[in-house]
């Protein structure tokens, strides 16, 4: 039984070999399902928007683009699995993926193993590139890191909105805000500022008051919470019906239009920190925004757009490379400098991190505006 | 003589994990990898779901235990020392952490099977599933493990001789339990816990035991996952993987090992070749669920192994 | 004070609505010892039947007026698919089981819930009238009345949507308790719950009670949903997971089968996590549920409102 | 008084507000056959409950082999030596007849956990012993055929005697039997009775017999136990008992006492 469920899965698994006019193969892993889902959603809208996009122009020398998507469930295991299957029987030239750090960090071991390289749209974890003082070599991002991010909006609390008091709201199971509070404390701190308070949810909670409750006790200017705009719509709404009426300040994680749909008018006067403003006159945004709406019938959230870059800089470097494969195309990748993507000017700098400016948004009549740019 | 018998099943399984680990392509070796920690964690939960009849829903607390415990140890040891070759010393020091890790995990199934005592079915899933988050919420806000990130940068030590020889010492360790004396006392507490008492069989003592076996079981498939996928993660230990244990067990039949192993490669495998299915792939894979509970409501083998099956098969063939 | 008090009204209202799920599972429980572990999913459910049911008749229109009417009109709509959901479910994957040890139920359950959630994920379908699957985005759910402030004591705002949650979920305690201990119809769910087979055989019809009995929890897991939507207006496939773990614990907590049980059960449970969340450490808040369950079996095993049951030799 | 195996001394046992069991006294010599009789609701099984550990008596000792086992739990109580069948059968149904007696031989025959899972040599031999000591059990029982065969295919009457099997395998001093002949045909339960006979003959138990059936306690029994309502009315001899007015007024009404029990004399 167990040798022919062997036999079956072998036979189901070995595809056939590359011929040598068939597409470049872009792999993908996202959480298709599962609570993050919608994340994964997203990832695979942009980098499929991309891809669209750039076939339409011709492909890579008259080579096509195409996306092997594989779900993940939200699991790490699963990420490691897919991944290995993605470069081992699939033979993609790149794995592009995955939004939250603690899947990347299960597959980067497996991209540096099988000399793949990979380029993590959305991880922001400075670990998912450089574990152990040691850069990874095959694995890129196109997002910030949790340290610049952080940084950013402790500078533009401090500096801009001249706050001294203020307390943080974080999302205990989730990396990324875990990643952002800390490093907002550091500098907020280095700075001068005081930290009231610093309470924490977990993503999916519906009720937020008992939390927003005490920290309205504790009076603070401005709370910051760096969450996804799931959980921040609510926290904003609930914030509104205490009448507690400082400011919240997040992270790009809040760039959704869902946001402003189930947030409403709740969001008004808060600031976050994002790649890219949709105000910006530049035409690769606009263009961007409107395919992306044409096609998906949503406004793109930052997770799209960094998919979306993630694929164009792959595109870009396999047009510099030698080949669009292997050792060349890693160091093509490397020295990508001042691409011009939707989410900014990116430069990948020698911890593979890319190297670009902040804007600061701050909601207006449910709309993002432009507030500010704060470079690294 | 003895022990050579005693280790006859790892002496003979060594050597084919190990061609199958060379020659095996890679996607195939990992899913047989996944599909080995599943048996591992299937078999182990079945001594308590399936042997004592006892209704845990809390194994991913435990691989959580074993799995941050021997990502610790191997962390620590990183480096050989002393002139030990590498190799020996990777090795070494995986067998010497993932033991550590099945203590840890056996001395907190004590922990959780020692209150859990006064209660009954439901009551008792619900507690341990209780104890499986209280466990993830603690690591979460343990800086010292990692938080929500986990610990990454786990060294590469688990290959597939490892996972094979685990699975088989797990399964081994079932096989030779449930022929035992000590296995059956385990079958009559789940057959009638007061006639077991009355009969002079400890009840509370195996109830303990079987829950402190599953667990060390159960630490072992967590540190040998999380040495494969290099990251010891929260996120892998959620009640979401209990609930797919014992849907593992209850699917190969209540008691039955085989049954437990075959059900866990068949989901693992299932699930892979589904993977082209994108989001389809999990709603195939729950109405596969109610399906196979409605056409085989004792799970696919009841209570019974399946060389049973073919020694009632020969027989009828006899007669 | 009134950090404290504010900190009671939030308790509350979050514990009303674990109440209200717990309230479904206790019912399903009493009658089949089953734990239905998809009844956070039809409470999922229930909230889409209403978000697609407020759409169609223009609730999330421009300028609509609320009105009685279809705020009305949407809790029965919706209380009837998830009574409908609950049927089926009960009928098509729970009573082919019936006889069997009840873990095989437990599996299918388990199944019918990830069916839900995953089926729920999908993309949409192309040409139905509405969306659906709705996807994993979540959703806004539209607002069918607005929210106002009722009384405000010490800067703490009772608004009327806490009022109207725990009212409707006070009234919906006590219909049920009248159900049960004084209708025709209650005794026959004891008598099924107390021996099905000596039921049947008193002429009960054991099938038509269960069914009933499915329907009816399902449905307040479906008003549950709405008035959830009502003051949390965000709504995913997975918004039933936690909710229906919890409102277990607290149906266990209250000593589940019982009616009451499951109303302080719920209401201590929202209290309890509240305080935690409030004064002490917020980010063991989801610990803190089980901690408090596992303490209460330990002390209590048969939970607070539960009945002792010894084992004859 | 020194020489009994059981003793139990003024036990009483109280649920709520209800006395089960008032003041129950019984003395067991050694390969003693003794009857407790009573009528529906006297207070045997609970009487027995209370001597093998079910339930602690809320007043009063039990004394086995010369230790005080009130408190302790069943299992405990019996590895001091009583073993015991139930009224209502409560085999171990999904397992074959060898396994509900080798369980019975596992408290005295078992060695360490480890054992098994290394195969140790002396894992076997014990498991060796267990198995012959069952099967001999199983062959006394006249079950010998049938060690295969699940517990829940067999016989009512064959159910019976695999419990009595059962209890034998825990080897105990003082076999306890509740109504083992409970639905049996006259032929069957004479032939159990002169087994039970057999048994206290061949493994020198004393055994405690609970039974219905006055005519077969009279007949087997050395002393009886009478009870009603908990509270013991009469012991003795069978001949004296079954003359004692206190027992026929309790177990048959006053009116039809003397004719029935005469009747089933006969």
């Amino acid at each position: 039984m167990k040798k022919t469920l062997s036999a079956l899965l072998a036979a189901a698994l070995l595809s056939s070999p590359a011929a040598a006019q068939d597409p470049i193969l872009i792999g993908v892993i996202g959480s298709l399902t599962g609570a993050e889902a919608t994340y994964g959603l997203s990832t695979r809208h942009g980098v499929e928007l991309a891809i669209e996009e750039l076939n339409s122009k011709g492909g890579l020398k008259g080579r096509m683009f195409a996306a092997k998507v594989y779900d993940d469930q939200g699991k790490p295991e699963e990420a490691a699995t897919a991944t290995t299957r993605l470069v081992s029987q699939d033979k993609v030239a790149i794995v592009l993926g995955e939004v939250a750090s603690s899947r990347s960090l299960a597959m980067a071991p497996i991209a540096e193993a099988n000399k793949v390289p990979m380029i993590t749209p959305s991880s922001t974890n400075p670990r998912v590139t450089k574990d152990g003082g040691k850069v990874r070599q095959w694995v890129f991002r196109v997002c910030f890191i949790d340290p610049f991010q952080g940084t950013v909006m402790a500078k533009w609390a401090r500096e801009s909105l001249k706050l001294e008091r203020v307390a943080i709201l974080r999302d205990v199971g989730n990396d990324y805000s875990m990643g952002l509070s800390d490093f907002f404390t550091a500098k907020f701190k280095e700075l001068g500022g005081t930290i009231l308070a610093d309470e924490s949810y977990k993503a999916g909670d519906q009720d937020f008051k008992a939390q927003l409750t005490s920290l309205k006790g504790k009076k603070p200017q401005a709370i910051y919470t760096p969450g996804y705009y799931t959980d921040v719509a609510l926290i904003a709404r609930q914030a509104r019906e205490l009448n507690m009426n400082m400011p919240l300040l997040g992270g790009d994680g809040w760039d959704s239009s869902k946001l402003y749909e189930i947030g409403g008018s709740a969001l008004d006067g808060y600031y976050f920190s994002n790649h890219y403003s949709t105000d910006d006159p530049s035409p690769a945004i606009q263009n961007f925004i409107k395919t992306y709406k044409a096609k998906y019938k949503e406004t793109p959230d930052a997770l799209a757009a960094l998919a979306y870059d993630a694929m164009l800089i792959t595109a870009d470097a396999m047009g510099r490379a030698t080949a669009p494969t292997g050792e060349p195309l890693r160091k093509a990748i490397a020295a990508t400098k001042g691409f011009k993507g939707v989410t900014g000017v990116i430069t990948l700098d020698a911890d593979h991190n890319a190297v670009k400016p902040a804007v600061i948004l701050k909601i207006t009549g449910k709309k993002p505006g432009y507030a500010g740019t704060i470079k690294p | 003589m003895r022990a050579l018998r005693s280790l006859a099943p790892f002496l003979l399984g060594a050597p084919v994990f190990w061609l199958v680990q060379c020659y095996a392509p890679p996607t195939l070796a990992i899913v047989l990898l996944m599909a080995g920690v599943n048996v591992i964690l299937a078999v182990s939960l079945n001594m308590v779901n399936g042997f004592t009849g006892q209704f845990s829903l809390g194994h991913a607390g435990f691989m959580a235990i074993g799995a941050y415990t021997t990502a610790k140890i191997t962390l620590a040891l990183g480096d050989p020392a002393g002139g030990v070759p590498p190799w020996l010393w990777s090795n070494g020091v995986f067998l010497l952490a993932l033991l550590a890790g099945m203590g840890l995990s056996a001395l907190m199934g004590l922990m959780v099977g020692v209150p859990s005592l006064r209660l009954r079915g439901d009551y008792l899933a619900i507690v341990t599933l209780g104890f499986n988050e209280i466990i993830r919420v603690l690591i979460e806000n343990v800086r010292w493990l990692g938080g929500a990130t986990g610990i990454s940068g786990v060294p590469p030590y688990t290959t597939l001789v490892w996972v094979g020889l685990a699975a088989l010492a797990t399964v081994v360790t079932a096989q030779r339990l449930l022929c035992s004396t000590h296995g059956r006392a385990m079958l009559s507490v789940r057959e009638d816990e007061v006639a077991a008492e009355a009969m002079g069989v400890d009840t509370v003592g195996y109830k303990v035991r079987a829950f402190a076996l599953s667990a060390a079981f159960a630490g072992l498939g967590g540190g040998l996952l999380g040495h494969y996928i290099l990251l010891v993660t929260p996120k892998s230990f959620t009640f979401v993987k209990s609930i797919e244990v014992v849907v593992m067990v209850v699917l190969g039949g209540m008691g039955s090992i085989s049954g437990a192993t075959l059900a866990a490669v068949l989901l693992t495998g299932a699930l892979e070749l589904m993977r082209g299915l994108d989001q389809y792939r999990m709603v195939m894979y729950s109405l596969l669920l109610v399906v196979l509970m409605l056409a085989r409501p004792t799970g696919l083998f009841g209570t019974r192994e399946i060389w049973e099956f073919w020694g009632a098969k020969k027989k009828k063939a006899a007669a | 004070m009134s950090e404290f008090l504010q900190h009671i009204v939030n308790g509350v209202s979050v514990g009303t609505n674990y109440a209200l799920i717990a309230l479904g599972y206790t019912m399903v429980y009493g009658v089949l010892k089953l734990i239905n572990f998809a009844h956070g999913d039809v409470y999922m459910v229930g909230a889409f039947a209403g978000y697609f049911i407020a759409h169609a008749i223009g609730v999330a229109a421009e300028g609509y007026e609320p009105s009685l009417f279809n705020t009305a009109l949407v809790f029965v709509g919706s209380m009837g698919v998830c009574a409908l959901l609950g049927y089926l479910i009960e009928r098509l994957a729970y009573r082919p089981l019936r006889d069997r040890p009840r873990l095989t139920s437990l599996i299918t359950a388990i199944g019918i819930s990830f069916l839900l959630e995953y089926g729920f994920q999908l993309p949409a379908w192309a040409g139905l009238p509405i969306e659906f699957p709705p996807g994993p985005s979540p959703r806004f759910f539209p607002e069918l009345f607005p929210r106002t402030v009722w009384l405000e004591v010490w800067d703490v705002a009772f608004s009327n949507y806490d009022v109207i949650a725990l009212g409707t979920a006070l009234a919906l305690m006590l219909a049920l308790q009248f159900i049960v201990y004084r209708t025709k119809f209650g005794v026959a769910m004891r008598a099924v719950s107390f021996d099905p087979n000596s039921a049947a055989l008193m002429g009960i019809p054991v099938d038509r009670v269960i069914s009933i009995t499915f329907a009816l929890g399902s449905a307040l897991a479906g008003a549950a949903a709405l008035l959830m939507a009502i003051s949390h207006p965000r709504i995913d496939p997975l918004m039933g997971m936690m909710p229906g773990l919890k409102a277990f614990v607290a149906a266990v907590f209250g000593g589940i089968g019982s009616v009451p049980g499951a109303m302080v059960g719920g209401i201590l449970l929202g209290l309890s996590e509240e305080m935690v969340a409030g004064y002490a450490l917020s980010s063991f808040r989801d610990a803190i549920a089980f901690a408090i369950l596992i303490g209460v079996l330990l002390v209590r095993p048969e939970g607070l409102f539960g009945r002792r049951t010894s084992e004859k030799v | 008084m020194s020489g009994a195996v059981l003793r139990a001394e003024d036990v009483t046992m109280r649920f709520g507000g209800l006395t089960a069991l008032s003041k129950f006294n019984i003395e067991l010599r050694p390969k003693e056959l003794v009857g407790l009789i009573g009528p529906n609701g006297a207070g045997k099984t609970t009487a027995f409950n209370a001597l093998s550990g079910v339930y602690a008596p809320t007043e009063g000792s039990v004394i086995l082999g010369g230790v005080r086992v009130n408190g302790l739990r069943p299992h405990q109580v019996c590895a001091l030596g009583i073993a015991r069948t139930f009224q209502n059968i409560r085999l171990f149904k999904n397992l074959s007849a060898l396994d509900n007696v080798r369980i019975a031989c596992h408290a005295r025959g078992h060695g360490p956990l480890w054992e098994p899972l290394l195969g140790t040599s002396g894992h076997e031999v014990r498991e060796g012993r267990m198995e012959a000591t069952a099967r001999e059990l199983l062959e006394v029982m006249g079950l010998g055929d049938l060690a295969d065969a699940q517990a829940k295919n067999l016989p009512y009457g064959l159910q019976r005697r695999l419990e009595i099997a059962r209890a034998l395998g825990a080897e105990p001093k003082v076999l306890c039997l509740d109504e083992p002949a409970a639905g049996m045909n006259a032929t069957e339960t004479a032939a159990l009775m002169s087994l039970i006979h057999d048994i206290r003959d061949r493994f020198g138990v004393a055994v405690l017999l609970i039974e219905h059936d006055m005519k077969l306690v009279m007949g087997i029994s050395e002393r009886l136990i009478v009870l009603d309502h908990g509270v013991t009315i009469s012991s003795g001899k069978p001949e004296d008992v079954r003359k004692d007015p206190k027992v026929i007024e309790a177990y048959l009404g006053v009116e039809d006492g003397h004719k029935a029990l005469d009747s089933e004399a006969a």
